[in-house]
């Protein structure tokens, strides 16, 4: 492991992590001076900050990859790169959310915002370390603060109890994911996986320690079985807290089990990574499906959806262990942004239905919302129709990219059960839209409106119908966007 | 050989229709209607219009030699899919034409009528653009040159008589009759239908895939003698639903229900005829099946002597005619099935007279009673309504079978020739129907004696409000009554038996071109003689059998005279004399008489073999199982099964931390388990 | 009466390592479940100490240093919610704590 | 204009119209209604252009491609022939007169539900019209949410179960397909090294029979829950009966053909050798449909339903000539397919009109309108004839050459579906007796108005069509043949211009490689005629499960 000379432009792939680590600090020190007296407009405060490490990232992209000079700390490729763009801008976006939401539960506090930039630093972090120690540090970085964010309604139960069951389970899963980590060092002298990995694959010890690790990553990407604090937490946490885990963490989270999956692809004979998967996928999409179907609150009903997805997501990297095949992870990565955009979207509409004092979540509260609030209620209804994969949204043309590389490598059968699951998908997704289009309201909401939240509603919308319906834009000078999204893999260190 | 006025025959009732219907539809609202002289005059004008083209056309026929006697006009290929050709083609051959000069004939006889019959009724227009309507469906049925466009005729005459007979469709009794009507012609169509397939394929496998008449006619030899049988039986099974033979014959008598004319139109002259017609016209390929013949024979006369024995108890003067209609249209069929089908298509042509004058009779009757149809409430009318009285006299001579009247003859013809048939498979089969169908024309007899005995004879049992204004019909009423009588009564020389010397049977050897080819091809198929009566020459050793003939001929003559004479004796003794010998009759029958008088309850039969089970099977069962308790339920319980499934899931998700480590743990090992193995 | 291995020691943090699991299981006492899971992180502590020593270089202390200072914050993070938590509800008995269900 | 400008606009105008309404203020309802009307009317008057150049040898006349995801060899392409010409027609015809018969039973949301009614006749247009099947399943799905819509905003008491129902059925039919899509899309590339969803490049993809038999049974699934076929059918009946008029009127008159015309256009000429194999199934289902619908629409007394399972029964019709592999029950199920759009969409309209007057289906409350709306009748009663297929009607010639050429195909199925046609007449002239016959019962007969002007305009171009493409099917047919003579080429290679089945099924280049799958009737042998599911046991043949699982575990 050579020193890396930490002189100039070396720091360059750095630079959204740093960027979103000091923001957070600074936050903390604008915070401290500023005292409880006022509130300070917070958003303008904090957005730069994701604004310029999404910029930062996007420049290092099409600036073309450096020199990997912090080796398996921090491997910069582009794979990296796209995640961190997702995650930036699920981070952007929650913090243009949370403002509207903190006001309404009387709640806006400066560290929230330091709190979610640290995490999301965490997370660029986490999505491109080959090395146990960074890996490590990034999943706690990414974790400890969700924990407090989770609890961060001191006054409401529910909100707590979410953060201790996170909290618990986090620091649970994150000691068997260090047990993990510390058998493959007892078996291979070495915390580099990449290396580990390939001085003694046969090594049992290496085996266990190596399946330990993945537990850890399931865990935050929260699928089956290891999925079960995800809706009790998605459901206490803050709105835009929620918002936020859904998207962010689940990206960072993905990009970490694809590369490290991508590292053990050559001991695929020693590991069976493929059947372990194709099981956790169908278990994920299928629990979480059917757990969703009789749902009646919006939150924990989209916690159960994104285990689902969590699950179609999974085939990609089913079919990429099982075939090295780097499209279908482009397959994931494309359906890492529809998705994020999804979910967001969706929950700044329900922060925007979201009374004062009290937030409106349960789904009967929507009903003849449609004819009240009729701009909102479109996007919502574009967010669950591509939520349920239905055309011509960017939900479908994920969901058909990873069938698809399914299928080429053979996996007919899990997708199948793939698309009889979204099949199921649509009753639930749907039910949002019966309420509110089809149902009488009963009761009138007291709404406020938000002009950064209904853009941030409108861009999300608008995004999923252009990368849904023109993914290789036929217009000359519109990146095409496909082709994008692969590029970034073969690079992939 | 091509000509270019066709059309105009079934056009001119066509845009009668057209003019009348949209007259009537733009009044509707009106109370008072549209004018009753317009619609009336251009009612009757276009099937006058039709008769003199389709006369011109007869003509045109006559200077032709007998091989060359067909006219033709094709307008436009209607449906032609590959090899499939089926044209909008008229084909006025002697067949067409001696039917269609009847039709229009009568028709506009009829028309005329009824402008007097309906006169006070509000959808006067409507009744015309109906009418007007079926005689363009006639015609269409007489002249199409192609089995489908017949088959179009065909249906279309089936709707009008729906239409018809459901007219007065306030009353639902009527409109049921005409549903019933209409659905026992489609069971027909659907055994149409597929004689016209099994035809059509065969000769797609065997020559060239046709449907029309001439080319069919022109390769009948290609087909085979299963196929014919086959084809033959289908289209009988749809003769007997559209000529109300059995079993299909129920709907006829329930279409009394419509208006008079229209009876006598319809449901006597024409529309049930074109059975016959259409067993006429596929002639060559009924002589191909000798089984096929046998068939229709015994149909044909079990529905003459069923229909008579019925009629004989009937006390509804329109009912009666009903059943004595069913019973001439078996005589009909007779004819047709031991190989004369000259002879029967003679009798249609007789009987449409006669028939069609004893139904305006009837209506003028009717008319006079002011709607009453009991014959028990009439009698002694002769004196009241003269002229009505006389020339339904004439009718009931001719349906006699009186000499010299129509009847007499075409009926002689088929008896005649019954006797005389030959049937390979079984040979005393023709005997036997001569039995039947002898028995059956003296049944006629004494029916038809009956109801004119008590309609117009004896003393009146009139009540006095009908009898208050009892009055003889209108002009417009009697006068079709009077040259239909004179048809009645003269129209049987065109077909007078060979040995009266009269001229011979002119109507058998001018259909003879149409008839041969059956006769060709029905020599290999061991044949019935099909031959007119005066081309024996043709034959070998004809010399030797013309004299017996002559001689048979004679005897069954008399007989049949001398036989029906007695039953008319009979019956007005029976009748006129002694009211109450029927009547003792009757009770000493008892059960029998009440079966015969419930139509032998063949209509309860199926209602309840078929058409209550049918409603009750597709409720019970088809719908509120099948559909609602099975097919949807399995659909529902697919969703119900996911929703148990998602509150399972629920279930384990009990809140509870430490099961949730746990569960993560169970992850793990299985994973490190899967990994062991 | 042989010399103490690697061997002994990962047996030793295997089993502490699944003391602290199942104290993690059954204590209904958030601190106590705090604490255990404390116990296993100093199981994998003593495990990468050990094989720092077979193998001898430094990643497994460092990352062990690392590890202490994050078991640090996590029970920091901890204690504040527990703590939060009982302001709110007076317990800290996890069976109380599971109004988020199904 | 060039024929691809012309096709895409026919395509994009409604949706184009929708987005610009919604800028329009939601209170201007009069403005939506002339302005649909309007574009409507104007895309019917485009589509008419289409009529122009029709290709004696079958091909596009019509076609536009571009590319539109080369990443994945999706093209944008869509292309018109004499199959998917009188389709469109048919869609474009009936769309304006639906948006005039609604004027008055609409009058809540005008906005939003003509919007959705433009953007419904997108993606039926867009359905028949595709040439790439991805695009084409696109637009299979993008109707769906606006007909959800329709059926549970403006619909009647049972309406979300309804609508729900509707989505669901479909959309596990057609992820099905979307599988075997793929599927395919891969099998072609394995053997032109081409990655594309060009139906035309597709069609000539060669698949072996075991697979086949699935990538049919996934395709077959999906369209016969659209046809709907028995006893796939159950949403129908529900759909119908609560969807508003116009919805009905679309259902029925243009989404159920979509059913068939998927057959028609991928499933056959796709899979020649399963949809042989499939046959017998098929042909049984479809008898049954014919029956069974008829049965059961006899004994309905929502009038509604009625229809609805009249549909059931018409469209077994089209199955039948479909699985006849002949050419009479191609071009017969073709034209069955217009001419039930038409009547049976005229008789939703019809239901509508009492409805407006009188908020009930109920048969029973009904009765006698004869005397007091003369004008209603004459249309109703016209109507129903061309349903029951009276010769000189357009049902007639449907019906006719579906019979003729299912009767060659397959006896028992050609005599038990003649059958349908008595009990046709039974249950539509059943209805005419009770609905308009008899004496006037309900005294909220009495005062009922007849046709208005409106209403006449409305069913008048209807009326017209009946009667011409009764009279003179033969410039449609005309149309038609060649496309269908092509694609029956595809599924029945060598059969005779005449159209009966030709003894040997699979043409030189077309023959499967390997032995045939046990159960798979072996190249040039005929199919098994015999009614009944014998046929398909290929899919219980273990390679064949084998052959779907692939390398998964």
């Amino acid at each position: 492991m050579n020193t890396p000379d930490l002189s100039g432009d070396a720091l360059a792939p750095l630079w959204p992590f740093l960027l979103l680590s000091v923001g957070g600090l600074l936050l903390v020190l604008i915070d401290t001076i500023a005292g409880r007296k006022r509130t300070l407009p917070w958003t303008w405060i904090a957005a730069p900050i994701p604004l310029l490490a999404l910029l930062a990232q996007i420049a290092r992209w099409s600036s073309g990859l450096g020199p990997n000079v912090f080796g398996p700390q921090f491997v910069e490729d582009s794979f990296g790169a796209f995640i961190g763009i997702v995650v930036t801008v699920a981070t952007l976006f929650s913090v243009l959310l949370s403002e509207t939401y903190l006001r309404k539960v009387g709640r806006l506090r400066g560290e929230y915002y330091s709190l979610l930039l640290f995490s999301a630093s965490g997370m660029l972090l986490f999505a491109s370390s080959t090395e146990l120690l960074t890996l490590f540090l990034g999943l706690e970085l990414l974790s400890i603060p969700l924990y407090v964010l989770s609890g961060f309604l001191r006054k409401d139960e529910r909100s707590l109890e979410a953060g201790l069951k996170y909290f618990l389970l986090g620091a649970f899963s994150s000691a068997v994911f260090l047990f993990g980590g510390a058998l493959v060092y007892g078996a291979t002298g070495t915390t580099d996986l990449a290396a580990a990995l390939s001085l003694a694959p046969s090594d049992p010890l290496l085996q266990v320690g190596y399946v330990l690790l993945l537990s850890g990553f399931l865990f935050k990407a929260a699928t089956v079985p290891f999925h079960m604090w995800a809706p009790d937490v998605y459901e206490g946490a803050p709105t835009a807290v929620t918002a936020f885990m859904a998207t962010a963490v689940k990206a960072a989270a993905f990009g970490a089990l694809a590369r490290v999956l991508f590292l053990a692809a050559p001991v695929n004979a020693l590991l069976p990574a493929p059947e372990f998967l194709w099981w956790i996928a169908v278990l994920t999409m299928t629990v979480g499906n059917l757990a969703a179907l009789t749902q009646s609150n919006v939150k924990r009903m989209m916690a159960y959806s994104s285990i689902a997805h969590a699950g179609y997501m999974l085939i990609g990297l089913v079919a990429f262990t099982a075939s090295g095949d780097r499209e279908a992870l482009s397959a994931v990565l494309y359906y890492l942004l529809a998705y994020t955009l999804m979910n967001i979207g969706a929950f700044g509409v329900v922060i925007l239905w979201g009374e004062r004092g009290e937030e409106r979540l349960e789904i009967s509260d929507y009903a003849g919302l449609g004819w009240r609030t009729p701009g909102l209620a479109l996007a919502m209804s574009v967010f669950m129709i591509s939520l349920a994969g239905l055309p011509p949204t960017a939900g479908f043309l994920g969901k058909y990219v990873l069938f698809q590389n399914a299928i080429e490598h053979g996996f007919v059968s899990l997708v199948v059960i793939a698309v009889l699951n979204s099949a199921l998908s649509v009753y639930y997704y749907l039910r949002v839209l019966v309420a509110l289009y089809m149902r009488p309201a009963e009761r009138e909401l007291v709404l406020e409106r938000s002009t950064v939240v209904a853009g941030v509603v409108t861009v999300c919308a608008l995004g999923l119908i252009w990368i849904g319906s023109a993914p290789d834009s036929i217009l000359p000078g519109v990146p095409a966007f496909m082709g994008w999204v692969k590029e970034s893999l073969f690079t992939l260190r | 050989m091509r000509v270019e006025y066709l059309w105009l025959i079934p056009f001119f009732p066509l845009l009668g229709a057209i003019l009348n219907g949209a007259m009537a539809l733009s009044r509707a609202h009106r109370p008072e209607g549209p004018s009753r002289a317009l619609s009336a005059w251009i009612a009757c004008l276009m099937p006058a219009a039709s008769f003199v083209v389709a006369v011109i056309g007869f003509l045109a026929l006559r200077d032709l030699t007998p091989e060359a006697r067909f006219l033709t006009q094709e307008l436009y290929s209607w449906i032609e899919v590959g090899s499939l050709r089926i044209p909008l083609g008229f084909l006025l051959d002697p067949l067409s034409a001696a039917m269609l000069l009847f039709v229009t004939g009568i028709g506009f006889l009829i028309h005329v009528y009824s402008v007097g019959y309906m006169s006070h009724d509000r959808g006067f227009a409507r009744y015309f653009a109906y009418l007007n309507l079926f005689m363009f469906s006639m015609i269409t049925l007489v002249l199409g040159d192609n089995l489908v466009l017949l088959f179009v005729g065909w249906e279309g005459v089936g709707l009008c008589s729906y239409l018809l007979i459901g007219f007065w469709h306030e009353d639902p009794a009527k409109a049921a009759a005409g549903m019933k009507a209409f659905v026992m012609n489609r069971i027909g169509d659907f055994g149409f239908l597929l004689g016209m397939f099994v035809l059509y394929w065969a000769f797609v496998q065997q020559g060239h895939g046709t449907l029309i008449f001439r080319e069919m006619q022109a390769q009948a030899h290609l087909i085979g003698p299963g196929v014919a049988t086959a084809a033959a039986l289908l289209f009988f099974l749809g003769a007997t639903g559209k000529s109300a033979q059995i079993p299909l014959y129920t709907w006829l008598p329930d279409a009394m229900a419509g208006p008079t004319p229209v009876s006598a139109l319809i449901h006597a002259a024409t529309m049930v005829t074109s059975g016959i017609y259409l067993a006429v016209r596929m002639n060559w390929l009924f002589a191909l099946s000798p089984d096929a013949l046998t068939v229709v024979a015994c149909v044909g006369a079990a529905t003459a002597l069923v229909a008579a024995t019925i009629g004989l108890t009937q006390f509804d003067i329109k009912k009666v005619l009903a059943y004595s209609t069913v019973s001439q249209l078996g005589f009909m069929f007779l004819g047709v099935g031991v190989g004369a089908p000259a002879a029967g298509l003679f009798h249609v042509v007789t009987h449409a007279f006669f028939k069609a004058l004893m139904f305006l009779g009837a209506g003028s009757v009717i008319h006079a009673l002011s709607g009453e149809q009991d014959i028990r409430k009439m009698g002694g009318l002769a004196k009241k309504i003269p002229i009505t009285t006389r020339t339904f006299l004439v009718g009931w001579l001719a349906i006699c079978g009186i000499f010299p009247f129509a009847g007499f003859f075409s009926k002689d013809e088929i008896l005649y020739r019954t006797f005389i048939a030959e049937n390979a498979a079984y040979p005393w089969l023709p005997k036997l129907l001569w039995g039947v169908a002898f028995l059956a024309a003296g049944l006629t007899a004494l029916y038809m004696t009956r109801l004119v005995a008590l309609t117009f004879f004896g003393k009146s049992r009139v009540d006095e409000h009908a009898a208050h204004h009892l009055h003889e019909s209108p002009r417009s009423m009697t006068t079709p009554l009077i040259l239909l009588a004179l048809g009645s009564a003269l129209i049987g020389f065109i077909g007078t038996p060979a040995v009266m010397g009269l001229g011979g049977n002119r109507f058998e050897a001018w259909l003879a071109p149409v008839l041969e080819t059956a006769g060709a091809h029905g020599g290999d198929a061991h044949a019935v003689d099909t031959h007119a009566g005066d081309s024996h020459a043709g034959d070998s050793h004809a010399g030797v059998e013309h004299a017996d003939h002559a001689a048979l001929e004679w005897t069954l003559m008399a007989a049949s005279l001398g036989w029906s004479l007695l039953a008319m004796l009979l019956g007005w003794n029976l009748y006129l004399k002694r009211p109450e010998v029927p009547v003792r009759v009757a009770q000493s029958l008892g059960g029998l008489y009440r079966l015969v008088r419930d139509k032998y309850r063949v209509d309860e039969l199926y209602d309840a073999i078929a058409v209550r089970p049918t409603v009750a099977f597709s409720r019970r069962v088809l719908f509120s199982v099948v559909d609602v308790r099975i097919v949807d339920m399995l659909v529902n319980a697919v969703g119900m099964v996911s929703k148990l499934g998602s509150y399972a899931l629920r279930f384990f998700q009990t809140g509870y931390v430490q099961a949730y480590a746990f569960v993560i743990l169970l992850g793990v090992a299985a994973m490190v388990y899967q990994l062991s193995r | 009466m042989g010399e103490i291995t690697t061997e002994h020691f990962t047996w030793l943090s295997i089993a502490l390592f699944f003391l602290g699991a199942l104290g993690v299981l059954v204590r209904r006492n958030a601190i106590t479940v705090l604490m255990c899971v404390e116990l296993m992180l100093n199981a994998v502590n003593l495990a990468l100490l050990a094989y720092a020593r077979q193998w001898g270089n430094m990643e497994g202390q460092v990352l062990a240093f690392f590890v202490i200072a994050i078991a640090a914050v996590e029970a920091a993070i901890g204690l504040a919610i527990v703590v939060a938590i009982f302001r709110l509800r007076q317990t800290t008995n996890l069976d109380d704590l599971s109004i988020l269900n199904e | 204009m060039d024929s691809a400008a012309l096709l895409s606009l026919i395509v994009f105008l409604p949706t184009i119209a929708a987005l610009g309404f919604l800028a329009v203020p939601r209170d201007r309802e009069g403005f939506f209604r002339t302005a649909t009307l309007v574009v409507t009317g104007v895309v019917f008057l485009l589509s008419l252009g289409l009529l122009s150049g029709v290709r004696a040898d079958g091909g596009f006349h019509a076609s536009v491609k571009l590319p539109w995801i080369p990443g994945l060899g999706i093209d944008y392409s869509l292309g018109v022939d004499g199959i998917s010409l009188f389709l469109v027609l048919l869609t474009t015809f009936l769309t304006p007169l639906v948006i005039l018969a609604s004027t008055k039973s609409i009058h809540e949301r005008v906005k939003e539900f003509h919007i959705l009614m433009l953007v419904l006749q997108t993606g039926m247009l867009g359905t028949f019209l595709a040439l790439d099947l991805f695009l084409f399943y696109i637009f299979w799905e993008v109707m769906l949410i606006p007909m959800y819509l329709l059926i549970g905003v403006w619909g009647g008491k049972r309406r979300i179960y309804a609508a729900v129902k509707f989505v669901l059925y479909t959309i596990v039919g057609s992820l099905l397909m979307l599988v075997a899509i793929v599927c395919l899309y891969f099998d072609h590339h394995a053997q032109t090294g081409v990655f594309t969803f060009d139906l035309l490049q597709l069609y000539g993809t060669i698949i072996d029979p075991s697979r086949q038999l699935w990538y049919f049974a996934a395709f077959a699934l999906a369209f016969a829950i659209k046809v709907p076929l028995f006893p796939l059918h159950t949403w129908l009946p529900d759909a119908h009966v609560e969807a508003p008029t116009a919805g009905s009127v679309i259902l029925a008159g243009v989404l159920l053909k979509m059913g068939t015309y998927g057959f028609l256009r991928l499933a056959l000429p796709l899979f020649p050798e399963a949809a042989h194999t499939f046959q017998p199934l098929l042909l049984t289902l479809a008898v049954i449909g014919v029956l069974y619908g008829a049965l059961v629409a006899m004994v309905q007394t929502d009038i509604k339903k009625l229809v609805a399972y009249s549909s059931v029964s018409h469209l077994a019709y089209c199955m039948l000539g479909l699985f006849s592999f002949g050419l009479p029950g191609f071009s017969g199920s073709l034209y069955q397919m217009i001419s039930h759009g038409l009547s049976t969409g005229a008789l939703f309209l019809l239901v509508g009109v009492v409805y407006e007057r009188r908020h009930t289906r109920e048969i029973s409350e009904y009765g006698g309108l004869a005397q007091t709306m003369p004008w209603f009748s004459f249309v109703f009663i016209f109507v129903t004839l061309s349903s029951i297929g009276l010769p000189g009607l357009n049902g007639f010639v449907g019906e006719f050459l579906v019979l003729l050429g299912i009767f060659e195909a397959n006896r028992l199925a050609g005599v038990l579906a003649s059958f349908g046609v008595v009990l046709g007449a039974v249950y539509m002239l059943w209805l005419a007796k009770r609905f308009l016959f008899g004496p006037v019962t309900n005294e909220a007969n009495r005062r009922i108005p007849d046709l208005t002007r409106r209403e006449v305009a409305v069913l008048a171009p209807i009326l017209v069509l009946i009667v011409v493409m009764g009279v003179r099917p033969q410039p449609f047919l005309k149309m038609m043949e060649p496309s269908l003579q092509r694609t029956l080429s595809r599924v029945a290679p060598s059969s005779r211009p005449s159209g009966e089945l030709p003894p040997g099924r699979s043409a030189p280049g077309r023959s499967a490689p390997g032995a045939p799958a046990p159960g798979q009737p072996a190249p040039g042998s005929p199919p098994s005629r015999e009614s009944g599911g014998e046929g398909d046991m290929g899919l219980f043949e273990p390679s064949s499960i084998d052959s779907l699982r692939g390398a998964s575990l």
